[in-house]
């Protein structure tokens, strides 16, 4: 019983803290540039609206085009189910749940771009194409991160495996990881998330013909999955298992708004790239991760 | 009834089918399916229970005793043969029926019943004659299955190509099997590990079942076989045929001594064949091939988790090459149910619309919804997306790759790229599909032939259905899988015998099925929302342009363009483009071709030089009889040459 | 004292073997051919020491009779039927093939050393003989194109293996030694149908034209 | 049982045929005497009578390894002879038949022969008596091919002669009183002259391996082959180079008496190789599916002598290879001959689509492909398989390497031909001209005979079978 109780404590945790983040973004990026910008809870009032929206479908579309999102946001749920918050652990935590994590996201993305193939439109066929071809590259750089935590700590599991690393290691990871972060997310400088040229996107252009309450569950599961890479990214490498319980939660959400924060100011600062150059901020991203990877055995042999 | 019984039912029945079915379709099924369930039968029994089924004849075969075994390993593919077996046999009645290949289809229904039992005949046999007699009949008979439709020429072709790869591998198995007997003085297989002489005759059963397998450098042959053969023949290639390469490679690395770097070997191929397999296939336009290299991507997968287990055996019986060799097993049945799906999909599109191009596709999902439904669910379970069965034994792989990596010894240095590679491999794999699935059955159709098209009957469906199912079941439940695989793990290693399950499968399965429930839950919800807010039908949103047409799509090369990039060193295609010159260009061209690489640019010289030899020794027969006699001469003087120098040693 | 004339034939034979060489006109191939085996004819009767053997005799009649006359003749009639004179332009030119018969007599007498003879034989020029007559019949297998030229070749080949068969007359059963003789002339007889056949097929007795099988 | 018979039986069915009057009825004199032949032979091979170490003939151990396969192959041949010549029936068969059987007893003479020259005298006779054989087309192309076929085979039996004398003078010059069987000669070993020993076996081994067809002096058999009726071939392929080989058998016997073995080991091993090389490059090219079964007879003469190489084991597998190709090469030879009777060409250039056309021949035809390149469970696949383990039990790794690769390239050559022939659309020519052929009982059911009796030798090779062979090692043989 009280392990729905559990469940549910924590779904309404993450879905509902999960806006806060573009939100943030936003703001950093408006005072960045010296204006005031919308407010933090804008995507709450987006979100609130689309739900309420009627919904426009292509005639080409096949009930995939409402099917898609609905996974996708459930895969990304599920997956934030498996990730522990600090002191709290998670739901659910079993050997090996850090694959079935990475492999809901790759759920999600399969989901999403089919629901963008489903217009036939080619703008939506580029951006999926975009989104499946870099996450190759995005999936390597994940595995080396996810290897070297499970070589520092000899387990497989995620409440075990996110006791951080230390020195040049955590370095190397936090870099790698947030490179990752923002090119799974679709953030500068890989994409930009409010530019309106169609040729220049990767998400957004997967989502042009969506409206109403698919739409809302794309926007809050992309939202979602920001939260679940900040949240991985903090506990990779902040030291929090020595604190205590109110101290390591302060400390989680203190690093994930510096994480938003950081974001944000990349975004500000930042151009996008130009997409030949995506694939080797990519393979960068990589190495740094195998790196921290080869640094975690190293200290794990002496 | 004992094993003993069934399998001697299901070659009784199986026999009938070679002899009844040119003549008697209906009867000709019932005995197949007949055969195919004595077969799973008896392979369950042995896998649920505890003793192996061995049986020697009194009689003589060829100088040697009938010596058949059926143990965990071999029981674990036999389970295998049979659902595909039957499944394809009910597909094949209407997907190669009477009416379109008056010719063929009575050919077909023989030969099917022939492979199916050579291929039982390999899987028992513990003598290396016999063993090889059942390879032979099995090439031969999937020869001919392949050249059902043997009035075009790229089938022909691609017979011929298949024919002359496979004979490569015989002719390797040819020399192992008679080394072996050699060796060890007979010609009984079984455990002889002790024997550490033999243990370089790995090598020489690598090659020989490497190609069968179409492990990456030798799997030439695949594509084009896959792609050309009747797509219930693909099936039963890709989904169990080329797993008696694995079968060879697993059972006799499991019975022989194996060197030191058979670990490495095996598990570098199966990362190579795993990566380059599947950027071949992303690259595809024809749906079947793509297809044929995702099979080679597979092979690859299975291949990491025995070359992990290999590895684990070398360094100390580590728990877990058991993790890595159930991971590889189980992924030979989940593999051998999903693509049969996915190629019986690939049958039912091409039955409807006659093209494999995905570019003539698009839009039929709309005409044959089965047949889309079906295949996308064949698309995650391939794409290894939880909550299928390919999730669950790509899961155990890495599960054992982690273990060895955080073992910290020396396997770590091949896991971590494997591993790597895997999840690359991965997402590959699921930009593979989720293009297929789109190209073929979303947006609008491109040609008249995609407008046109119709659902499948029932006969095609069924099979369809019957393998989704499977998927699911062992996506869902995979802990009651899990006992089997196990005693085949067993019958591999006899060291490895735990009781309790390395992984927790029961809690992955009840995730999985929660994630199900809520996976229709939220699907359902989000449309009952949109119909209750209202559902508007509108034209694609095409920044504003008006009259969209098919052609605009975006097409399956364009889709893999980017990969395509990243892998041209590899894939080297051959474009051929116009670009648009003007103000106002009147067209502009663009084609590309992506090329077999290693056959047209590796073996292809070779067999040149090879005819060019035959050629310019062919000149020596120019029918002058002067010449003729000169020979003999110059023989005459050649022997005595060697025999001086042989007298004068 | 038979010896030495035994000699003096094998010697007489060898030159023969030259003038098959260099002869460019059919006919004088032909005499040339005939007059050996002749000479071949006599030699047993020759080596003969003790007892005069009937059998003997008859082998000497047999291959007097068969290689000087009947063959010869039959190639007559063949040449005749042909209506052909001269050898044109062999594969092998005529000083060349004298060049060759003659370096391989010498190589033959040099060759014959190598091989250890029975005290009564080493005398004898049998060997080189031999060996010089089959060169020769060699040559003219692979050097001339016209068919009888090379049915000659082939038959001076048999007089060499007849001259080696020398060595063996007394401790060989007869059997063999009629059995080589009924072959030759049969093989001959054939050759001479085939050789009238080719004429007929292909008016010409050109082997050149004899390559439509080929690879 | 004298083991004459096997000889006078079959001459005095040629005599018979000779004057028999009927051109229609004579064919059948060929099945009625071959079946005496094999039934006779078989007696023999039941209870074969002892040999006197002195004979001059004897069905010893050789003969009774060989002979049988012979006669077998004969009768077959026969018996498609008939409806062959039925359909021929514009051309006399006089000759014809006679001398099929006078081959036959010279066949049984030169595979009973235990004296060198007697051998000898067989083996010419036999080439000799198939040369109006090979031209019973008439075609100025069957003429090229016998005259060809005539000055090879001379130009090879006269050397083989010359080697007769020399080891005949070999023995003379080592003390020996000229008896030249091969008894007498094995017995005298040692005290043969070195020098007249081994000049006897190159210049017997080139003599006896032309009338094999080993390579170089194979290159009688494509134009002999392509050109003479298919059951010619099918009787030159299965019997004459049988003779030949098994001469090859027994000299190299007394070679190994006389302490040589190994050289003539070492020859045979290279020319089996060489021959085998040689012949899957020509494969590689043919365009003539019956020049292609001449060529793969090459191949399979270079088995053997490899097999001859081996000693021991290799030749009781070569013994078995005698059997299993002559067998299956029959049933190709047959069914080759229908094809190539109803196509009008044996040239894949112009023949296409048999499978249409003729479909029981071009099935016969395919499966015999499969069987001679060994596919299970044929017999080709287990005499090669015995003959590649006896390579590798004798260290022969490099040798089996080669064996192996020539195998390859011999299926792609032959696939390519076969294929070639039987799938495809048939062009019109060959349709019209295959209307006039038909796949009568009496031209299919001769080659799937044979074809069942290389599945049948394959599979229960008979005990009795194998003791022949293994008997034929001990007294050629003799592990010292």
């Amino acid at each position: 019983m009280n392990f729905f109780l559990e469940i549910i404590l924590r779904l309404s945790v993450w879905l509902l803290l999960a806006p806060l983040l573009p939100g943030i973004i936003n703001k950093v990026k408006a005072w960045v540039a010296g204006r005031r910008g919308p407010p933090v809870l804008q995507l709450y009032y987006d979100l609130a609206k689309l739900w309420r929206k009627g919904v426009v479908l292509s005639t080409l579309a096949s009930p995939g085009f409402v099917a898609g999102p609905a996974v996708a946001w459930v895969a990304l749920t599920g997956a934030a189910m498996l990730m522990p918050l600090g002191p709290a652990g998670s739901a659910l935590s079993f050997r090996g749940d850090v694959l079935l994590l990475i492999y809901l996201l790759a759920l999600a993305r399969f989901c999403t771009a089919w629901a963008a193939m489903e217009t036939g439109s080619a703008f939506e066929g580029m951006g999926a194409a975009r989104e499946v071809s870099y996450a190759v590259l995005a999936e390597a750089a994940i595995i080396a991160a996810v290897l070297s935590l499970s070589v520092q700590t000899d387990s497989v599991s995620l409440v075990t495996m996110l006791s951080p690393s230390t020195g040049a290691g955590a370095v190397l990871l936090a870099a790698g990881l947030f490179t990752v972060l923002l090119a799974e997310n679709c953030r500068v400088p890989f994409d930009d998330p409010n530019t309106h040229l169609e040729l220049t996107m990767i998400h957004e252009v997967m989502v042009l013909d969506h409206s109403g309450p698919p739409l809302a569950a794309i926007l809050h599961g992309a939202s979602v999955k920001l939260l679940l890479f900040a949240v991985l990214l903090v506990q990779a490498v902040l030291p929090m298992g020595e604190l205590s319980s109110a101290a390591a939660a302060g400390t989680l959400v203190a690093g994930v708004l510096v994480v938003t924060v950081g974001v944000g100011m990349v975004e500000s600062l930042m151009a996008r790239l130009a997409f030949r150059r995506v694939p080797l901020l990519l393979t960068t991203a990589f190495l740094l991760c195998l790196f921290a990877l080869l640094v975690a055995w190293k200290g794990g042999a002496s | 009834m004992t094993p003993g019984e069934l399998l001697l039912l299901a070659a009784v029945s199986l026999v009938a089918g070679i002899v009844l079915g040119p003549w008697l379709s209906r009867i000709w099924l019932a005995f197949t399916l007949a055969g195919a369930t004595a077969g799973l039968t008896a392979a369950l029994s042995v896998l649920l229970g505890a003793r192996d089924w061995e049986w020697r004849s009194a009689f003589s075969l060829g100088g040697e005793a009938v010596h058949l075994r059926l143990d965990g390993l071999s029981a674990m593919f036999l389970a295998l043969l049979c659902v595909v077996g039957g499944a394809g046999a009910v597909y094949a009645r209407e997907y190669w029926s009477e009416e379109h290949y008056r010719a063929s289809a009575p050919r077909g229904r023989a030969w099917w019943s022939a492979l199916l039992s050579s291929m039982g005949l390999v899987l028992l046999c513990a003598n290396g004659l016999h063993f090889l007699i059942g390879w032979e009949l099995f090439t031969v008979s999937a020869f001919f299955l392949v050249t059902l439709g043997r009035q075009r020429p790229e089938v022909r072709a691609a017979g011929r190509l298949y024919l002359l790869a496979s004979h490569v591998g015989t002719v390797c198995l040819f020399a192992f099997f008679s080394t072996l007997a050699v060796r060890t003085g007979n010609w009984d297989l079984g455990p002889m590990r002790e024997q550490a002489g033999l243990s370089p005759l790995f090598w020489i059963a690598l090659a020989g079942f490497g190609v069968k397998a179409g492990v990456f450098p030798l799997h030439v042959w695949l594509p084009s076989a896959h792609a050309n053969a009747p797509s219930h023949v693909s099936a039963i290639m890709s989904g169990v045929a080329i797993k008696m390469g694995i079968y060879g490679i697993v059972r006799f690395s499991g019975w022989l001594p194996v060197p030191a770097a058979a670990g490495w070997v095996v598990m570098g191929l199966g990362a190579t064949s795993a990566l380059l397999g599947i950027a071949f296939a992303f690259a595809q336009n024809d749906f079947k091939r793509l297809l044929a290299y995702c099979s080679v991507e597979n092979i690859g997968v299975i291949l990491i988790g025995g070359g992990g287990a290999l590895l684990a055996v070398t360094h100390g019986d580590a728990p877990w090459g058991r993790l890595a060799l159930a991971g590889a097993l189980l992924h030979v049945w989940n593999h051998g149910a999903f693509k049969a799906l996915l190629f019986f999909g690939a049958g039912s599109v091409l039955h409807a619309t006659g093209t494999q191009e995905m570019s003539k596709l698009g839009g039929l999902w709309r005409t044959m919804p089965w047949t889309a439904g079906l295949f996308v669910v064949g698309s995650l379970a391939v794409s290894g997306l939880p909550p299928l069965n390919g999730f669950v034994s790509e899961w155990l792989v890495y599960l054992g790759l982690f273990d060895a990596v955080t073992s910290k010894g020396p396997a770590a240095w091949a896991a971590t790229p494997a591993a790597i590679m895997l999840a690359m491999a991965g997402a590959l794999a699921m930009a593979s599909f989720a293009k297929a699935g789109a190209m073929i059955f979303l947006g609008t159709p491109r040609t008249q032939v995609a407008a046109d098209a119709h659902e499948s009957g029932m006969g095609m469906r069924g099979p369809m259905l019957a393998l989704t199912g499977l998927c699911v079941m062992i996506g869902f439940a995979p802990i009651l899988f899990w006992p089997m695989v196990s005693r085949a793990v067993e019958s591999w290693r006899p060291a490895w015998t735990a009781v309790e399950t390395p992984a927790p499968l029961a809690t992955l399965g009840s995730v999985h099925v929660g994630l199900a429930i809520l996976v229709m839950a939220a699907v359902a919800g989000l449309w009952r929302m949109a119909h209750v807010n209202g559902l508007r039908r509108g034209l694609t949103w095409d920044c504003g342009y008006a009259t969209p047409l098919a052609r605009m799509q975006y097409t399956s090369a364009s889709f893999g363009g980017i990969v395509a990039g990243w892998f041209r060193w590899l894939l080297q295609p051959e474009r051929k483009m116009r670009r648009p010159r003007g103000h106002f260009p009147a067209e502009a061209i663009r084609l590309e071709h992506i090329p077999e690489t290693v056959l047209e640019r590796i073996i292809g010289p070779i067999s040149v030089t090879i005819i060019q030899v035959s050629t310019s020794v062919r000149r020596l027969q120019h029918g002058r009889l002067q010449f003729y006699i000169l020979y003999v001469v110059a023989g005459l003087f050649a022997l005595g040459a060697v025999v001086l120098l042989g007298a004068a040693q | 004292m038979s010896g030495g004339t035994l000699n003096l034939l094998i010697g007489l034979a060898m030159g023969l073997n030259l003038l098959a060489l260099g002869s460019s006109r059919l006919p004088s191939l032909i005499r040339a051919m005939s007059l050996q085996g002749v000479v071949l004819g006599l030699m047993p009767l020759l080596m003969e020491h003790e007892t005069l053997d009937w059998r003997v005799f008859a082998v000497a009649l047999a291959t007097m009779v068969g290689k000087g006359v009947i063959i010869p003749g039959l190639l007559r009639r063949a040449m005749r039927a042909a209506n052909i004179e001269r050898e044109i332009q062999p594969f092998l030119g005529y000083v060349p093939s004298l060049l060759l018969g003659a370096g391989g007599t010498i190589a033959a007498v040099a060759l014959a050393r190598a091989l250890p003879l029975l005290p009564e034989h080493t005398g004898t020029l049998l060997v080189p003989g031999a060996i010089a007559s089959i060169l020769t019949g060699f040559i003219l297998l692979i050097g001339r194109v016209k068919a009888i030229s090379q049915v000659c070749g082939y038959l001076i080949l048999e007089n060499g293996i007849y001259l080696f068969g020398l060595l063996l007359i007394h401790s060989t059963p007869l059997l063999v030694e009629s059995g080589i003789l009924l072959d030759v002339t049969v093989g001959v007889f054939v050759i001479g149908i085939i050789v009238d056949r080719i004429q007929r097929a292909f008016d010409s007795l050109d082997t050149r034209k004899l390559t439509t099988l080929r690879e | 049982m004298n083991p004459l018979v096997l000889i006078i039986v079959p001459l005095v069915g040629a005599g018979i045929a000779a004057v028999w009057p009927s051109n229609r009825t004579r064919p059948w004199l060929l099945p009625v005497f071959g079946l005496l032949h094999v039934v006779l032979a078989f007696l023999l091979f039941i209870n074969s009578p002892v040999v006197a170490p002195g004979a001059w003939l004897g069905f010893d151990p050789l003969a009774r390894a060989v002979l049988p396969a012979v006669s077998l192959l004969f009768l077959v041949c026969a018996a498609y002879g008939v409806s062959y010549l039925r359909i021929r029936s514009e051309r006399p068969n006089r000759v014809f038949v006679a001398l099929l059987l006078t081959i036959l007893g010279l066949l049984s003479a030169g595979h009973q022969a235990r004296h060198l020259g007697l051998l000898w005298i067989a083996t010419e006779a036999v080439t000799l008596a198939a040369v109006p054989l090979l031209h019973f087309n008439g075609t100025p192309r069957a003429f090229e091919a016998t005259w060809k076929y005539l000055l090879v085979g001379g130009t090879g039996i006269a050397l083989s002669l010359l080697g007769s004398f020399c080891l005949g003078y070999a023995s003379l010059h080592g003390g020996g009183k000229g008896d030249l069987t091969f008894a007498a000669l094995t017995a005298q070993g040692a005290g043969l002259s070195r020098p007249w020993v081994l000049t006897a076996w190159v210049l017997l081994l080139v003599g006896y391996g032309t009338k094999m067809g080993l390579a170089p002096m194979h290159t009688w058999k494509p134009d002999a082959y392509g050109e003479a009726p298919s059951i010619v071939g099918a009787v030159l392929a299965g019997g004459v180079t049988t003779v030949a080989f098994t001469a090859i058998l027994r000299v190299r016997a007394v070679i190994a008496a006389a302490g040589e073995g190994h050289i003539a080991d070492r020859t045979l091993l290279v020319i089996g190789l060489f021959s085998m090389l040689v012949a899957a490059l020509f494969l590689l090219g043919t365009r003539d599916f019956k020049r292609m079964l001449a060529y793969s007879s090459v191949e399979h003469m270079g088995i053997l002598s490899i097999g001859a190489a081996l000693g021991g084991a290799g030749v009781a597998a070569a013994l078995f290879h005698v059997w299993s190709n002559g067998l299956t090469k029959g049933a190709l030879f047959l069914s080759a001959g229908n094809i190539r009777r109803a196509a009008g060409s044996p040239s894949m250039d112009d023949v296409r689509g048999m499978s249409v056309l003729t479909p029981r021949s071009a099935a016969i035809f395919v499966t015999g492909m499969f069987a001679v390149t060994a596919l299970p469970p044929f017999g080709p696949f287990f005499s090669e398989l015995q003959v590649v383990r006896a390579a590798l039990a004798s260290g022969h790794g490099i040798a089996t390497a080669m064996f192996l690769g020539c195998l390859l390239l011999a299926f792609f050559g032959l696939t390519r031909v076969v294929f070639g022939i039987v799938d495809g659309r048939p062009r019109p020519t060959t349709r019209r001209n295959a209307q006039r052929f038909v796949e009568t009982a009496g031209v299919i059911v001769p080659p799937l005979v044979l074809l069942v009796l290389s599945l049948w030798l394959g599979l229960f090779t008979p005990t009795i079978l194998r003791e022949a062979w293994l008997a034929v090692v001990a007294q050629l043989f003799p592990t010292p």
